[in-house]
């Protein structure tokens, strides 16, 4: 989120997509409700189904799963055409007014300039703006630099962006990013839209003239919000989609001002964390790029990954990721102590490097390739998670070992015992499985980061039951188990194993409040504030990121956690209720990061003068008398950056703004987004047939990988959650059973009058990868849809129920995931599986 | 007799006076359920079943997210569902939390045979004392919202509480507290109406629900639970919400004038035949006339 | 026929018993009237909170409770079984119509004015056959407030029925049985011994069922 | 000592013996309110585990934290200081409780070995020293130092690490000091699916 829960409150207008924050957040959702009932604010919802979020909402669109592009493309297209755009906000603190390279073309046949279609890929070369002197009208004069060496993955290495940029601050450029945008989202429009969603398109303006209307006529005061889930990540093209909303959201100034951003909800209790953490291969902590083989030291690395500054010359840019060297050295101090010198690039080639992806598909279909021969799964439960459930079954049975740390018995620790499995294949299975009996959330301390990022420390109320043992000593137990051997018996590059700093008080219990100690960071020497004179001394906690040092005298597990435990004390364990903006800041509540900031890029939410857009919603401000930004938050900006410097609000880009125009392969897949079909679809795209799909994506060539037509299988499907479960874990809860003892099928009365099915009854849902038994959930909340003149039904179906739990125990069900039925295939950028919108049929089982 | 008697303003099946009858001390309070709000997410289904310890019952899969058909004497709060679709064709679904609505007037309590079975506290809070209830079911009978529900192995009817025991000590109760949107809200019957009749008022004016409004039925003299619907013109959309509930006139009928004239029938008729005996004496038998005895021989 | 013989059998004839109840009228009667006190009992206690305390005294209120519908099955069985017993002697003919005109006698005990009648007089009859139908209402309602919590929510309108049937008929029973006990325990002398121990004496019945009592006096009177 | 209102009730509670209009009444008791059952326990600050808003729960549990007593869960309800969730939980955060206290729990290190068709069970020594060993193996045999290019890679492509997304910051980060570490680049976590 760039906002936080309690800030929803602050906002005239919700676009709730992709999400179901009614179920899914129910708790979070309590600050829709507060926008309604306090300022009238409006609710739109678009989902594929009418869920219990569209029960509240002012407007309900159902939309075909996998065509949000199409929808919000509709919505930049609607902006721009009636002045529903924040101009100012748009020419100052976004890339709109930047002039785009020559040679850039856009996908009107579906691809963009640069594509290989032998590698798949794209060069993003032409993706890039136009350095000053070239034909910016306002240009100053300068020249782009040579690309940086470094490659990732054997790839070409990426272009780098010029360091003065032309630009035209009329918007009138022909290659203008403004111009560009216009010419790329006229093709949305609302007969297209239609066609692509099966909105119709009355009901498709009056949403899009409703949700724009914050900003009618330019007006500024307004503030919309985009809040969205899962329903927009897991497409091939899921990172495009959530583009799109924040280009919206520049487009009409919503960013960074309260009421506004761009809000993913979020799943699970601390997926933020976890990836703040980087417990995903393609980062380190504080989101750090994970090294690739081309890193041939600390300062290739360094080099390649820290940024330089790209605008125009006479803006002023703070590049906050200037400081990467800064992190990254601190880093490699946490992790390997004194071992880390600056003799040896601070243990640099201790960190694998990567060269390829490795990402949750790959595992499996690497597993089934026989590469991945052990696993070690805490707490996530690979096989129902999917997609395709059979196929993490069938590369479980090649793997050595597996060891499953949980605290209920789970599909994956059972994989040999899955329905259909006989007593003689499990005999066949040759894989190894350690099932280790986990602590629960109350039985441990530590701290979790929600989506609002606030970091919140909890304790420990009981002890784990029986044997089961916290998963931090697990854990460390393991690591120094094989640490002994490496020790005694030597083996492969055992120097990351033996030098890894496990400085905590008990090595095999880890402390878990030590540990945040480390991720605040420390000082390893005594530091001195040129500009305040202030010092810290050697071994005392920084008070934050802006004391990191990338000499070695610093260590900070995670940058962006820098702040959270100081010598002031744990941060996150911080309980002052007091809110004196009344804006739900609660800067005394936890902490958050970076420097407990609750509204990023707040900087935005002030008119270039500094003055708040909307003074009756005063986030920061530009105190001239002080010479600073001072608010009732902390500013998210370089605190005496006077007005007139003209410091772009973005402060993590290069450029300072807001990019309409994501420059240089940032994404992979285009500097636009561009609506493409689900891997499996109904239609082929009718914005270009003969690029239907995304064009990085990849199929995986196993048995496994297969892919219905649209006439075998001409019914889309979509999976969620229901409120009253949690994933995989509430099905061995009794109260939560009884809540919904059984799993179902939504489908609309016209499709069960067409196949004759009654509701309760049993039926099969079919795709060309499984089947899942569940029973029929008859319902008028899914209606029929006209998509491209072919009447298509959309089905729905939830994903709790799997082999191991009370009812499936109890024989209740069929015992059959929802994951059997989707394809392992995935967005190019996040790597996240397409579960959202994939073909089925269906019969009466 | 203790100060705390005067807390009980009405008991069930008792004779003589009730202590606390016409002293209100205390305010009245109530629960808003404002159903424009319900997201149907059960929490307070969930808050209720934890806080009162019931045991669980195995539900079925019945073509809808409504847990149950009706609460049941161990699941005292239910939300029905209820998929409406509007005459432009959009759809609703209508989501409404349905508990005991602690009626001001409550048709279990003057149905309710037992001598403290059922009292009503000077706050209005409706509470069934299990250990005088007989059992009987006369509470079903006698409620227009079908709440109280008998358990077979307790041989005893069960309702929600409104959560006596926290509300006692000054809590709110559990569901109130759950309820994730703030569709719930809890405090003085004033306040809860007040909060309402806006809600209502920014829904007419603000939604486009032209005819949304307050329920609080006045044929149960007002109730605890009051309920802010986007359609007060028929309540019977949102899972059987009684237009105009009244205690059955079959119960006030049985519990009034026949009460009454039964009454004054039995003790008229003891009285009656004492009379008789004292008038004409008891029926003696008389000596057999011998021509008559067997005269038709 | 002498003098003598007529004075002597004129006393001991008159108080000569003659059988009135089989043992099984008797027993069956006894175990319909102790079921229909109890049943009083706790119906009264759950009919008027002043009476609630009668509850306390067959066990309390869910005692009561639980007892009241079983004891209401007794009830209901030994009126059936009276029904069994009894139904040919409590048709109504003309000499119970003829019988019901003079009532004004019978209530001011003008015994000698009143018509001839057979085993039972109009009076009897009537209270029979208005116990017999009273508790098939009974029955029927009470089973229905037994089971109130079995009976679907749309077909609410059974059970308001069945508490005003209920009551009123329980109420009319008590009418009922107000009089039968005056009746027979208490104006009638002799008729409660006959329900102890089966027999009324020659006079008994010669003066109240006549008619039954040349049916029956017939075998049993001397020989002539 | 002051009185609360609920030993009022308590008061209240006796029944006793009374004289009415018609006869004598056995009183019953009035108002007989139950003990809040959690006057007295135990008070923990916790965090939902479930979903990402991340409501501040308050675990009841009993004892006083005295030694002598093993503390039980009796009660979860919202934290009403948290300015998040204020209180209020959701259904699977109102059932917390018995995730706590659910029979269900894994409570012993088991093992199933190749081709066997059950669990057994296993000493957590046993458990975490063949865990130990199978790793080694598996880094040893699988290790990449240098790509095929001749670049430093040190990599160990034979493991995968996959974790879920309700453990704790500091949990995580420990994940990829030690996973990091050995190498691994098969680190995947909840965060991505």
């Amino acid at each position: 989120m760039t906002n936080g829960w309690i800030d929803i409150k602050n906002t005239d207008m919700m676009l709730i997509m992709g999400g179901n924050p009614a179920e899914n957040h129910p708790c979070g959702f309590k600050w829709a409700m507060e926008a309604k009932r306090n300022r009238n604010a409006k609710l739109i919802s678009v989902d594929p189904r009418f869920t219990r979020t569209s029960a509240t909402a002012d407007l309900f669109l159902q939309i075909r799963a996998g065509t949000d592009i199409a929808f919000l493309g509709g919505v930049i297209r609607y902006a721009l055409e009636n002045n529903r755009i924040a101009k100012e906000y748009l020419v100052n603190y976004t890339n709109a007014a930047f002039i785009v390279k020559e040679g850039f073309k856009l996908p009107e046949d579906g691809l963009y300039s640069g594509f290989d279609s032998a590698a798949g890929k794209y060069d993003p070369s032409t993706w890039n703006y136009e350095g000053s002197g070239g034909s910016g009208p306002a240009g100053a004069t300068g020249h782009a630099p040579e690309p940086v060496p470094g490659k990732v993955g054997g790839a070409t290495p990426p272009p780098a962006l010029p360091a003065n940029v032309a630009y035209d601050l009329t918007l009138q450029h022909p290659r203008c990013v403004f111009q560009l945008l216009k010419q790329q989202y006229s093709r949305y429009t609302p007969e297209a839209v239609e066609r692509i969603t099966g909105i119709p398109k009355d009901q498709y303006l009056k949403a899009v003239d409703l949700f724009t209307s914050v900003r009618k006529d330019g007006d500024m005061k307004k503030v919309a919000t985009i809040i969205y889930a899962v329903g927009w990540t897991q497409h091939t093209f899921g990172t495009q989609i959530i583009r799109t909303a924040a280009m919206i959201q520049l487009l009409l100034g919503n960013v960074g001002r309260a009421g506004g951003g761009v809000n993913a909800l979020r799943g699970h209790s601390n997926i933020q964390g976890a990836t703040d953490m980087a417990g995903l291969y393609d980062s380190l902590p504080g989101y750090l790029k994970a090294p690739v083989p081309a890193d041939s030291d600390l300062a290739t690395y360094l080099k390649r990954t820290t940024p330089g500054s790209s605008k125009p010359s006479p803006w002023a840019s703070m590049n906050y990721y200037s400081n990467t060297p800064k992190f990254a050295v601190s880093l490699l101090k946490s992790l390997y102590g004194d071992a880390a010198t600056k003799q040896n690039g601070f243990a640099f080639d201790y960190l694998p490097k990567v060269d390829r992806d490795y990402s949750w598909t790959h595992i499996w279909d690497d597993m089934y390739n026989d590469k991945v021969k052990g696993m070690m799964a805490f707490g996530m439960n690979g096989v129902m998670i999917g997609p395709d459930t059979n196929k993490n079954i069938n590369a479980l049975k090649k793997a050595d070992w597996l060891v499953v740390g949980e605290i209920y018995p789970d599909e994956t620790s059972e994989f040999w015992k899955a329905p259909g499995i006989t007593t003689d294949e499990q005999k066949n299975i040759k894989t190894t499985v350690y099932r280790l009996p986990c602590a629960g959330f109350a039985e441990k301390d530590g701290s979790m980061t929600n989506s609002a990022r606030w970091v919140t420390w909890k304790y420990a109320a009981v002890p784990p039951p029986g044997q089961a043992r916290l998963d931090q000593d697990i854990l460390a137990q393991i690591f120094l188990r094989v640490r002994d051997l490496y020790k005694k018996e030597g083996g492969k590059f055992p120097d990351p194993i033996l030098n890894l700093n496990w400085a905590y008080a008990d090595a095999a219990h880890p402390s878990l409040s030590q540990v945040a100690m480390e991720l605040n960071g420390k000082a390893l020497a005594d530091l001195t504030d040129p500009a305040t004179g202030q010092v810290i001394r050697a071994g005392q906690q920084l008070p934050g990121f802006g004391w990191l040092k990338d000499d070695g005298t610093t260590m900070c597990g995670n940058w962006i956690y820098s702040g959270c435990w100081t010598e002031a004390g744990a941060q996150i364990q911080r309980r002052g209720t007091e809110d004196p903006s009344d804006l739900g800041v609660y800067p005394n509540w936890a902490w958050s990061w970076p420097a407990n900031r609750r509204v990023l890029y707040n900087r935005a939410s002030c008119n270039p003068d500094g003055k708040p857009w909307d003074p009756e919603r005063k986030q920061v401000w530009w105190n001239e008398a002080a010479g600073k930004w001072v608010g009732n938050d902390v500013p998210d900006f370089k605190p005496d950056s006077h007005p007139k410097d003209h410091m772009g609000p973005f402060i993590m880009n290069p450029e300072g703004i807001g990019r309409l125009f994501a420059p240089i392969g940032v994404l992979a897949d285009g500097p636009f987004p561009e609506h493409y079909e689900p891997i499996e679809s109904p239609i082929k795209n009718p914005l270009h047939t003969d690029q239907s799909n995304n064009p990085l994506v990849k199929k995986f060539k196993t048995p496994y990988d297969k892919f219905g037509s649209p006439e075998e299988y001409g019914i889309v499907c979509t999976t969620y959650r229901l409120t009253e479960q949690y994933h995989y874990w509430t099905k061995n809860n009794p109260m939560n059973v009884q809540l919904i003892p059984e799993p179902f099928v939504e489908i609309p009365v016209e499709l069960a009058e067409e196949k004759g099915i009654r509701g309760t009854d049993p039926i099969k849902v079919i795709s060309a990868r499984g089947t899942y038994i569940a029973k029929a959930f008859v319902t008028r909340r899914l209606k029929p849809m006209m998509i491209d003149g072919k009447k298509v039904y959309q089905i729905g179906l939830p994903i709790h129920q799997g082999f191991r739990g009370i009812a499936e125990d109890e024989g209740r069900d069929a015992r059959t995931p929802a994951n059997l039925l989707t394809p392992a295939v995935a967005d190019p950028n996040a790597h996240t599986p397409e579960t959202k919108g994939f073909l089925v049929k269906i019969e009466k089982a | 007799m203790s100060q705390a008697a005067t807390e009980l303003i009405r008991i069930s099946g008792h004779a003589g006076v009730v202590p606390g009858a016409g002293l209100n001390r205390e305010f009245r309070v109530a629960k808003l359920v404002d159903t424009t709000t319900c997201i149907g997410c059960k929490a307070c289904e969930v808050a209720c079943l934890e806080w009162n310890g019931y045991p669980f019952s195995e539900t079925t899969f019945d073509n809808t997210y409504q847990t149950m058909p009706e609460t049941a004497w161990n699941y005292w709060n239910l939300i029905k569902f209820n998929e409406h679709e509007r005459e432009d064709g959009s759809m609703m679904l209508l989501m409404r939390k349905d508990q005991c609505m602690h009626c001001e007037d409550p048709g279990c309590l003057a149905a309710c045979p037992a001598d403290g079975a059922i009292v009503q506290y000077a706050n209005g809070i409706v509470d069934f004392q299990e250990a005088n209830c007989i059992g009987c079911g006369y509470c079903m009978t006698g409620c227009p919202f079908n709440i109280p529900k008998f358990s077979p192995k307790a041989r005893k009817v069960f309702k929600c509480t409104l959560c006596n025991d926290r509300v006692s000590e000054g809590l709110e109760p559990a569901c109130i507290k759950a309820c994730p949107t703030g569709c719930l809200h809890f405090g003085t019957k004033a306040e809860m109406k007040e909060l309402a009749e806006t809600r209502a008022q920014q829904l007419r004016e603000q939604s486009g629900f032209a005819d949304a409004g307050v329920y609080d039925p006045p044929g149960v003299g007002g109730t605890h639970v009051i309920y802010v619907l986007h359609d007060a013109k028929n309540p019977e959309l949102y899972g059987g919400l009684p237009k105009d509930p009244h205690v059955p006139m079959s119960v006030r009928l049985w519990k009034g004038p026949l009460k009454w004239l039964g009454n004054l029938a039995i003790v008229g008729g003891i009285v009656g035949m004492a009379f008789h005996y004292m008038r004409f004496g008891p029926k003696k038998e008389e000596e057999i006339k011998p021509d008559e005895d067997g005269r038709r021989r | 026929m002498t003098t003598d013989a007529v004075s002597r059998s004129s006393a001991a004839h008159n108080e000569e018993m003659v059988p009135r109840y089989t043992l099984a009228e008797r027993v069956n009667h006894w175990i319909g009237a102790l079921a229909y006190i109890y049943l009083l009992i706790t119906g009264l206690a759950f009919w008027s909170p002043y009476l609630y305390w009668l509850a306390a005294v067959v066990g309390g209120g869910p005692v009561a409770r639980a007892w009241h519908p079983w004891v209401g099955l007794i009830f209901t069985a030994s009126l059936f079984w009276s029904f069994k017993q009894w139904h040919g002697d409590m048709k109504i003919d003309d000499a119970d119509r003829a019988w019901a005109k003079a009532i004004p006698n019978y209530i001011q005990n003008e015994d000698d004015k009143l018509p001839p009648v057979g085993r039972f007089n109009y009076g009897q009859k009537l209270f029979f056959w208005a116990m017999f139908y009273s508790v098939i209402l009974l029955l029927l309602s009470g089973i229905t407030l037994w089971y109130t919590e079995a009976l679907p929510w749309s077909l609410r309108f059974v059970r308001y029925a069945a508490i005003l049937i209920h009551a009123s008929v329980a109420l009319f029973t008590i009418g009922l049985f107000l009089i039968h006990v005056y009746m027979s325990a208490i104006l009638e002398e002799g008729s409660f011994g006959s329900m102890v121990h089966g027999y009324v004496t020659r006079a008994w019945a010669w003066t109240f069922h006549r008619s039954w009592y040349e049916q029956v006096s017939g075998g049993s009177r001397r020989v002539q | 000592m002051q009185t609360s209102r609920r030993d009022f009730f308590k008061v209240a509670a006796v029944g006793g013996v009374a004289v009415t209009v018609f006869g004598f009444d056995l009183k019953p008791a009035y108002a007989q309110l139950k003990e809040l059952k959690i006057a007295r326990a135990n008070e923990t600050r916790s965090t939902c585990p479930y979903c990402a808003v991340g409501c501040g729960v308050l675990i009841y549990t009993i004892g006083d934290r005295a030694k002598n007593v093993t503390p039980q869960v009796i009660h979860v309800e919202g934290d009403p200081d948290h300015p998040t969730n204020r209180g209020t939980l959701c259904p699977k955060g109102s059932s917390l409780e018995q995730d706590m206290l659910n029979p269900r729990r894994l409570t012993k290190p088991q093992v199933r070995r190749p081709g066997a068709t059950d669990w057994e069970d296993i000493s957590w020594d046993n458990a975490l020293d063949e865990i130990a060993r199978w790793t080694k193996k598996t880094r040893d045999d699988t290790f990449v130092e240098k790509d095929a290019n001749g670049r430093t890679a040190n990599r160990c492509e034979g493991i995968s690490f996959i974790g879920g997304c309700t453990d704790t910051n500091e949990f995580n980060y420990l994940v990829v000091k030690t996973m990091r570490s050995l190498g691994l680049v098969y680190l995947e976590n909840q965060a991505r699916v």
